[in-house]
């Protein structure tokens, strides 16, 4: 079928229910749904389970300030030179929401490969057995022979998010869809999936889309929704178009450092996603993509 | 520490020296220090150096101004990229990597390092950011170790949480990649390599004014001393010129 | 190290001991390492074992035809609407070499990831489990059990090819290589080989090899040595610069469906890989790409 | 069968029929007929179908003029296209590709297939090219099996060797997937489904010159026979015309 294209509310709407497994997708401070994100915590739609890539920010502190996260399966929520993530460190260092399932990013990397690929589990490479990491979270890693050698290793579950919300570059008409220049492991993760919303900063013709080598694709029949949102990933980068604005992240990490400054900025979010938009076009970067 | 270079100078420049020519160098989150060190090995003793910047999966990058995340588009004026998931599978064949650079909340005598948190991990009093690629580290042929904190709260006896493996502490133990593990350990006041009998963290140099004692003071372990310790020889005019090039503006690493 | 540049006779007589584990890319009549191919067979390298992509084509028949694979693992040597592979027929159905482990285009792209990734063995997804395959092929697949579920499933052993043999489209003089349109699965062969010659069709500058997209290129470091051979995937294709010759592989086909028409075949390759290259560089196609 | 089409073009035109608005179909080696009916069926009734061209990955090529090989460059005139450890990934899912096009050197009632022996595995009197991609059959919403062999040999009792697995020969039996299994047979002589209780192939349609009769002689095992055997419908004007555009230069298909 033609693919969908949407606005963040009727995405968020029609493909997240309050309790399924959200995957999200950009790395550290690059390529976050961010337009999909806010309007998750302006919807106050509750993630059972977060997935994120290999390091998340922005796009995960904030869901949980919201308190909006039940568990995270995620190997890093941080912003590297800029500090830790307010609200996660808080609601570990407090005992509260999310449930952290411990994991690293290889076995995140290899996880998302098996559940994209109806794999039912994947043996790991050693490494993990060194660590503590399987100790804390027997619910995604058991021990299995391996029946070629009989040794006993470390398996991780295969994870298949119920949605991901992924950020992309452009989109054709027929809701192809093309990264960015790195895919880190949005690709993985939007194969894992079971159902696709992407984010994206423009519209291509399909001949421009047709001319991006395979890799940096996914054909329009994955994608169950495109959103159109220039300057969507807000503040975080957009690679290629606009850059993280680290000023207004640590304007954030600022604010989050207690419930109630959390509370003011998630406030300052607009209404719509169109308003907040409108409202940080004028900033560095973000105002060329537009 | 007054002459004409700071704390990142010198541990970059350090660095840069660890790593030798033909080496293949993989750093993670907060690449400031390695990336400098690598670019500044590259440009002087090891012009065969590759490096590959975690996240974005750049290989040599070479930008005109540094940025501060690993995946920054800014690194993308490099010799190629890698997907983030090639490296993971890269990582794990334990055969292709040379030097890992990698860091941590806790630091202890083995070179286990923490990053994901202080206390018991059910209910931390310091939660860090999760633990990233560090379980790789007994795949790459060797890991250097750096952190700009040299505390008795960074280095400490025995990490709460093994999230990236160090040597082993049994006698005769081997990692199942058989590779050496932490070589080298780089902070503001020294460098620490191990002992290999004992496989103990033991000073290997103090910077510029600064003391064996000193260092005692702020490690949370009996570190091994050896009979003389060196000072760190101090950055080169080559090397303080090799580093301007490519320093991130205002970075004072992590 | 910088890139080695070698001729394929060097290339070969460095990296191919006799009785290696060998991996060779292309898919059906495109992208094969011919010229590499050639040289094996000049030089008389027995492979110990041979492992293809999901779909052979000449660069399997040919070592077979003479003489030179003990085991194949290949889902498929043929050639499509040209007809069946005439010395890998022959073998099987006279029951002389090679040995055959049989295997799946799913089973194998697997393996090969999890060569690549130090994964000890790989859980299969369900499907191979009602064909005949595993119980043929039983030092392959062995039964394991999901540790998650408590199933029995079967599992393929990881792949990991001593030395990999891959046709690319270009490299620059760090030895960074870029595939042509389609990656196949060679890109997992690379990556899971312990070793890895690349032949490609033509040097570019690094800052040409810098604009490509993750997932084209493969670091130089990867990269053993590197062939440079304009023409040398002939007569399969090298997509984007020449077609197959489907003349010339229909001329194989005929001359090798009894063994003195494959010894006149084989023959008639030259002494030198220049000599070769040489005669057919007037066929349509690689006159160009030369 | 001497009207203005022949073999190749009434089978592409049946498969073409076959492919609804909306579906992802998926084909292997050789794809000549199946490319050609996924185009005729885009051109005509089904403009939102989406086809995947097996190794190459080409996601809806539309090619001026269609080669034979299922890699060829020519293909990459296309939507966009998919690397092939991904389209492995996705056969494995089991949840996004609707239909598979498949044939075999054998296939029985049950519409397994096999590409892999006749005879004996260790010592085939005919041995084929091998399975590719035929064990995810069960992964996919339903399979088209296609022919251009409509005889004894290839329409055999029981295949030699399972490398396409079709519908379970025990009653009630589920495939792991719970998916359709084979759902139309194509040849150049006729149109067969399969019974939904015995799930055994069974006579669908004869092709224009050609009696139920005819086909019973040249298939080996009992094919189910309804009551009356309607006719294939054959082309009409508009589908010859769609077909005219698409069909590779003297293809007559696998």
């Amino acid at each position: 079928m033609p693919a969908r294209f949407l606005s963040p509310r009727e995405a968020i709407a029609e493909f997240v229910s309050p309790g399924l497994t959200l995957g999200i997708g950009g790395m550290h401070m690059t390529a976050a749904p961010m337009s999909l994100v806010r309007e998750l915590v302006r919807g106050g739609v509750r993630a059972g389970r977060l997935i994120t890539s290999p390091s998340a920010s922005m796009q995960a502190d904030l869901l949980i300030g919201a308190g909006l996260v039940d568990e995270i399966i995620s190997p890093y929520v941080g912003f590297e030179h800029l500090g830790l993530a307010p609200c996660f460190r808080r609601a570990a260092e407090t005992g509260g929401r999310p449930r952290i399932l411990e994991c690293d990013e290889g076995s995140l990397s290899h996880a998302l490969y098996a559940g994209a690929g109806g794999i039912p589990f994947m043996p790991c490479p050693p490494g993990i057995d060194l660590t503590d990491i399987p100790r804390v979270n027997p619910e995604m890693f058991r021990r299995t022979g391996d029946p070629f050698t009989g040794e006993e290793r470390w398996a991780v579950c295969a994870l298949r998010p119920d949605v991901a919300l992924i950020a992309c570059r452009e989109t054709d008409p027929l809701g192809t869809v093309a990264f960015g220049r790195f895919p880190f492991t949005d690709r993985h993760l939007a194969l894992a999936a079971k159902s696709l919303v992407v984010q994206v900063e423009r519209m291509v013709t399909t001949a421009e889309m047709s001319a991006r080598s395979p890799g940096e694709t996914l054909p329009g029949f994955l994608v169950s929704a495109v959103v159109v949102a220039p300057g969507g990933c807000y503040p975080t980068a957009s690679p290629g178009l606009y850059h993280a604005d680290e000023d207004e992240i640590r304007a954030y990490l600022k604010a989050a450092k207690d419930p109630e400054g959390f509370a003011g900025y998630a406030a300052g979010l607009d209404a719509t996603e169109d308003a907040y938009l409108e409202r940080v076009a004028e900033r560095p970067g973000v105002k060329d993509a537009r | 520490m007054t002459p004409g270079y700071d704390s990142f100078a010198l541990m970059a420049v350090v660095m840069a020296r660890a790593f030798r020519d033909g080496e293949v160098v993989v750093m993670g989150a907060q690449p400031a220090l390695p990336l400098a060190a690598c670019r500044v090995a590259r440009a002087l003793h090891a012009p065969n150096l590759w490096y590959i910047v975690g996240g974005s999966g750049t290989v040599n990058p070479d930008p005109a101004v540094a940025p501060d995340s690993s995946c920054d588009a800014r690194l993308a004026p490099a010799a190629c990229a890698l997907p983030l998931t090639d490296i993971v599978l890269l990582e794990g064949r334990g055969d292709t990597l040379d030097v890992f650079c990698a860091g941590g909340l806790q630091i202890d005598a083995y070179g286990n390092c923490n990053l994901i948190c202080v206390g018991e991990w059910s209910r931390p009093t310091l939660r860090g950011p999760g633990t990233v690629g560090l379980p790789f580290l007994p795949a790459v042929r060797r890991s250097v170790i750096y952190t700009m904190a040299h505390t008795r709260r960074t280095f400490v006896k025995r990490v709460d949480f093994i999230s990236g493996p160090g040597h082993p502490a049994a006698h005769g133990e081997e990692r199942p990649y058989r590779q050496q593990g932490p070589s080298l350990v780089v902070t503001p006041m020294a460098t620490m390599d191990f002992d290999p009998e004992t496989r103990r963290m033991r000073l290997a140099s103090v910077h510029p004014g600064v003391t064996a004692t000193d260092v005692l003071k702020v490690t949370g372990f009996a570190l091994g001393m050896p009979a003389a310790v060196p000072e760190t020889p101090p950055p080169t005019d080559a090397e303080l010129a090799a580093l301007r090039r490519v320093r991130p503006r205002g970075a004072a690493g992590p």
